[in-house]
């Protein structure tokens, strides 16, 4: 099985992504070049946190031109895993591979902190190894991850049980409190209507390994791994 | 010849840093000012091109790019 | 041609023009001049503070790089370097803090990348005046975010630094940014120009009228002209560094590069001269095929221009297509713009005219060396507290206040705002007394803190210098890390003034004691003056910054305590002083010293017993005693814990419980230990002789201190924390 | 009434997004745009002020909340 972080400019998160899935999990991975054409044989694309093309326009609203994207595109529509943390949630959204958009945070500044998930969806490639009610902890670090769509779109959304992972309390209740950035639903991870792409603001591989606090980010890329196999 | 282009939030949306800049100066108590929005505004140097093609490549790249038609809104005018 | 006026404006006196004008042999044209401004001015120059830098140690076994280059460099043993630095962006603060913060992150990576090294943590020292004033909470919001801007999105995590208030920073700000970078040890890159005949590139962003004079401003104090001096702003570009970053240490790792600089302050003048200056060879460049943002720039613009983000790099002339290959795949342009040239001047041609030829020696070093008169300030040794203050009756009320001055009070509202774990290699979050970052692949980890307590220094400069240098070791100790070497931003008013000029060589002298004492080198810094406005000089404040290293990070030490019953011990004495605590000024209201000693011997003596308490795995928690003193320090020890542990402790009969409770002597931690543990402990303190007492246990969920048999303090611990982390967020509230 | 105040940076001020910007509609095709700049527009909904109320007190929020004096500049006017 393989997997291919892209890396756009300004991506920050794609060596830590790839060290995860390279040294933590023993995957074969590798890295996609936003310019290039070819997803090089891959069955899971990665796209990865930072802050492409600065976020100066919007969140991920210039890398979605980006020549590779439309592969990508194309690759999700034969259902092909795409999983896009933080920055790359930005980027699936103005790709329109899901559905909303991202305002600032409800406070109006970056947030870095370790946050409680809970899983509402067990039943997707990203989260096959957790409990429906299952409760991580995971870190986000963004600007812009206060989840927005218009009425009829959030219907869709809950209808199609598309909220995989919401902001919660440590117990699971997904309280006004716990919705750090104030996102409709306390949506913290969404997947498309046909459950191959998914989009989270935390950072599961920054929760991978003992040494940095929490290991709960391990299940999003095991589900991945086990799916596959 | 220049353009504006002015981005905003829909009605819908809320605009949380339009509230803020509201209670900054309701706070420096200048209660005069009721509600703020706060937006966009891009301002394209281009070369000169007749009303008919600015009617259709302005609001394409204001679509498409400079503006996020899920939360966003715009309108643009001719400066000069 | 030249005239007064023209001088002043250019912060040169008439005996500085002088002996430009013997050096080039002849009177220079405006854009000559404005080269020497820049590069003789204080900023660039050192020319107030070089003669006694020259008295800090530089060297030892593990230096690879000294002072000189962009950085120093350190051997990490194996095949991995160290390189790092700390600069002061503190005038552009104040003028405009967002954007003046931001590009002092700008500054300092391009520091650490120029060097071949890729940054790897970014850490700040701030300094702002009382938050009960708009204008303060204005100015630290700004540089917040600035900071957070730039290194967040460059994707440098902001692991640590420290946040002080006084109100001798209200129209002074410090912004001081450190950081850390790892190169291959056999890849370090340096400011040289190698052969005759080497082209030179030009890469990075286009070059504006951006803050020209920046380091002449940064030579000068703020005045109610301060409108004028109002430079160009410089904004910074993240992205763009983000593509420089990355461009330039491909280059590098392919070995395109011969030699690189940063244009930061002082431009292209800078890098050009410089490299040429270090390889003893002449360089020649054409303005016109300089990049430039704006129309009908003059020569003297593009050359004293301050824009960010740039990069000066010298190839071979085989090389030049590969280089620009790379820059292009990053969307960067690099263009070549000069040749490294025979002889040894610089020649800047223009619109096919020679606007500039100076010998390159003569900007770079022959600027005139001061031995600037000082003199101790008198008043300073009344300022002493002769009699002790009233016992407070209420000591609760008291501790709560302290858990809630800024000073003292959590900084998280601060560090929540930096991706502070980006690169995934933050152990230790900030929060501890150092971070700790793991070397990937390595059972290895690196610890970086920084320390100073202007409070000290301006009571006595010599003993404060020590500190600085002793708390930032001390910190790492209780990591378990033990320090490699030293950078330091010095942070002064105007060296014009005999007594700013006394604090300067005080704090200088009392580094250098200290570096010698742990048998470290500094390998570099930076030296900041003229923080005065309306002649209001800053406290002096050196800001040291320590990096060392964990050998193996499965026993790195964290503060909070661990394990319910297990004994809390005082390493270190008592303490006899309440001069220039953060007690006395903030609760009682008397700015007094005298500041605290330090006694080297001693200090090094707790270190080292620290370091092999944790090697030999005695111990299961240690924290520094500083700010506040040892209730502060227990109460820390309790809120990084996982579960609020408490802790019951008793003083003895002497001295004065508000003494021992808030005195900030030096040399003395806070450990807690399982009981099985004790008999090991002592016996290792007792061969060590380490003056030790046990205080107490942790136990249950409050803080309780008695005395005699006495309850002085008893504060719930879930209280206690709850003022303490809410009295930042409280002065930034976002009133409805 | 509707007051619209236009913020941007000063010309001589690098805009690091309108350049990105720019550069990203070149890379799409759209090269007739030479230039751009980005900057902030505020819909400040305020109560009725006659105009030389306005000219005096426009400017001063401009100035003090609005815009950054050091790096930007305003403009305002009145939408309805
Ligand atoms: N306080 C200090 N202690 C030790 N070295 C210093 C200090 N201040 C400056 N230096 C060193 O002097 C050298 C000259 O600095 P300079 O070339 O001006 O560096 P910068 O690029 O930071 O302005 C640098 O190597 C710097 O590390
Ligand atoms: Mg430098």
């Amino acid at each position: 099985m393989k997997f291919g972080v892209v890396i756009f400019p300004g991506s920050n998160c794609d060596y830590d992504t790839y060290w995860v899935l390279k040294e933590v999990f023993h995957q074969e991975t590798l890295f996609l070049w936003h310019k290039d054409h070819d997803l090089r044989g891959i069955d899971c694309v990665v796209l990865p946190g930072g802050f492409s093309y600065g976020d100066y326009l919007r969140s991920g609203a210039i890398a979605r031109f980006s020549p590779l994207m439309q592969e990508v595109r194309e690759f999700a529509a034969r259902g092909g895993l795409v999983l896009g943390i933080c920055n790359g949630f930005q980027v699936l959204l103005e790709l329109g591979l899901l559905p909303g958009a991202m305002l600032r945070n409800k406070n109006l500044k970056f947030l870095c902190q370790f946050v409680h998930l809970k899983i509402n969806n067990a039943e997707t490639p990203f989260t096959n190894q957790g409990r429906p009610g299952q409760v991580l902890r995971i870190p986000i670090a963004h600007y812009d991850g206060n989840f927005y769509a218009p009425p009829e779109t959030m219907e869709e959304i809950k209808k199609n049980n598309q909220i995989v992972l919401q902001y919660s309390t440590s117990t699971g209740e997904t309280t006004e409190e716990a919705n750090v950035n104030g996102s409709l639903e306390n949506i913290a991870g969404l997947i498309n209507q046909q459950g191959n792409v998914l989009g989270m603001m935390p950072h599961p591989e920054r929760a991978s390994e003992a040494v940095l606090g929490s290991q709960d980010g391990r299940l999003i890329f095991q589900s991945i791994i086990s799916w596959l196999s | 010849m220049k353009i504006r282009v002015l981005v905003s939030f829909k009605e819908s949306v809320l605009d949380p840093q339009g509230q803020t800049v509201k209670n900054a100066l309701h706070s420096l108590g200048y209660d005069f000012v009721k509600d703020v929005r706060q937006g966009k505004v891009f301002e394209l140097e281009i070369d000169d091109l007749p009303r008919e093609q600015l009617e259709v490549k302005i609001p394409e790249i204001a679509d498409k790019v400079l503006a996020n038609p899920i939360i966003e809104k715009f309108e643009w005018e001719i400066l000069e | 041609m030249i005239d007064k006026k023209t001088l002043e404006e250019h912060n040169l006196t008439p005996e500085e023009y002088q002996r430009i004008v013997e050096l080039i042999g002849r009177e220079p044209n405006l854009t000559e001049l404005g080269i020497f401004s820049l590069m003789w001015s204080e900023h660039c120059s050192y020319k107030s503070s070089k003669i006694h830098l020259k008295k800090l140690p530089t060297t030892g076994p593990q230096v690879i790089q000294g002072p000189g280059e962009n950085a120093g460099v350190i051997d990490l043993g194996e095949d991995l370097a160290a390189v790092f630095k700390i600069e002061s962006h503190n005038h552009p603060s104040f003028i405009e803090p967002y954007q003046g913060a931001a590009t002092g992150v700008g500054g300092i990576l391009r520091d650490i990348f120029t060097m071949g090294a890729r940054p790897i943590a970014l850490l700040d020292s701030l300094r702002f005046g009382p938050l009960d004033q708009t204008a303060n909470r204005v100015i630290m919001e700004g540089v917040v975010s600035g900071i957070s801007g730039y290194g967040n999105s460059i994707g440098v995590p902001t692991v640590g630094g420290e946040v002080y208030f006084h109100p001798c920073y209200s129209l002074n700000p410090l912004v001081n940014v450190f950081c850390l970078g790892l190169a291959p040890k056999d890849k370090i890159f340096y400011a040289r120009a190698g052969r005759p005949g080497n082209p030179v590139l030009y890469v990075g962003a286009k070059t504006g009228r951006d803050g020209i004079h920046g380091a002449t401003m940064a030579s000068a104090e703020f005045d109610e002209n301060l409108e004028k001096k109002r430079p160009n702003v410089q904004v910074g570009d993240p992205f763009k560094e983000k593509l420089l970053l990355e461009a330039c240490l491909e280059a590098m790792a392919q070995g395109l590069i011969i030699g690189i600089q940063d244009m930061g302050a002082a431009g292209l003048t800078c890098s050009t001269t410089e490299m040429a200056a270090k390889s003893g060879t002449g360089i020649e460049i054409n303005l016109d095929l300089v990049p430039q943002r704006e129309e009908g720039m003059t020569p003297y613009e593009i050359m004293l221009s301050e824009s960010q983000e740039r990069m000066l790099l010298v190839t071979t002339e085989e090389k030049v297509g590969q280089v620009q290959a790379i820059f292009a795949k990053w969307d960067l342009d690099a263009v070549v713009i000069g040749r490294v040239i025979e002889g040894k001047n610089l020649k800047v041609w223009f619109k096919g005219e020679l606007v500039v030829d100076v010998p390159v020696e003569a900007v770079v070093n022959l600027c005139p060396v001061y031995h600037r008169p000082w003199k101790e300030p008198t008043e300073r040794g009344q300022q002493i507290l002769k009699e002790l203050p009233s016992h407070p009756s209420d000591f609760n009320r008291v501790f709560r206040q302290l858990l809630a001055s800024p000073t003292i009070a959590d900084k998280e509202w601060v560090f929540r705002q930096y991706d502070h774990m980006v690169q995934i290699n933050t152990v230790f979050l900030p929060g501890a007394d150092a971070a700790v970052l793991r070397i990937k692949g390595t059972p290895q980890a690196l610890a970086v803190t920084l320390d100073g307590n202007s409070a000290y220094c301006y009571f006595n400069p010599r003993e404060g210098g020590k500190i600085a240098v002793a708390e930032a070791c001390r910190n790492l100790a209780c990591v378990g890390a033990r320090p490699l070497g030293v950078t330091n931003c010095l942070n002064f008013g105007n060296p014009e003034k005999p007594e700013i000029m006394w604090e300067f060589k005080e704090v200088v002298e009392g580094m250098a004691e200290a570096c010698r004492n742990f048998n470290l080198p500094i390998t570099g810094g930076n030296v900041s003056f003229y923080n005065e406005t309306e002649g209001n000089p800053i406290y002096p404040t050196p800001v040291v910054g320590v990096v060392g290293l964990i050998d193996d990070l499965k026993k790195a030490l964290r503060p909070g305590f661990q394990n319910q019953g297990d004994l809390i011990y005082l390493l270190g004495p008592w303490g006899e002083s309440l001069g220039a605590s953060l007690y006395l000024r903030e609760i009682v209201g008397q700015e007094k010293g005298p500041a605290p000693r330090v006694d080297l011997h001693l200090e090094k003596k707790i270190q080292e017993f620290c370091l092999e308490a944790i090697h030999q795995e005695l111990l299961h928690s240690a924290h520094d005693i500083s700010e506040g003193g040892l209730a502060v320090c227990l109460a820390e020890c309790c809120f990084h814990s996982e579960s609020f542990l408490g802790a019951r402790i008793a003083l003895p009969p002497e001295p004065r419980p508000d003494i021992a409770l808030f005195n900030e002597d030096q040399s003395r931690l806070i450990v807690s230990l399982s009981p099985e543990k004790e008999k090991t402990f002592l016996q290792l303190a007792e061969t060590k002789e380490i003056p030790l007492t046990h205080l107490g246990e942790v136990t249950g969920q409050a803080i309780t201190i008695t005395q005699a048999g006495q309850i002085i303090i008893d504060l719930s611990v879930a209280e206690a924390y709850q003022i303490w982390k809410t009295s930042l967020p409280n002065f930034f509230k976002i009133k409805s």
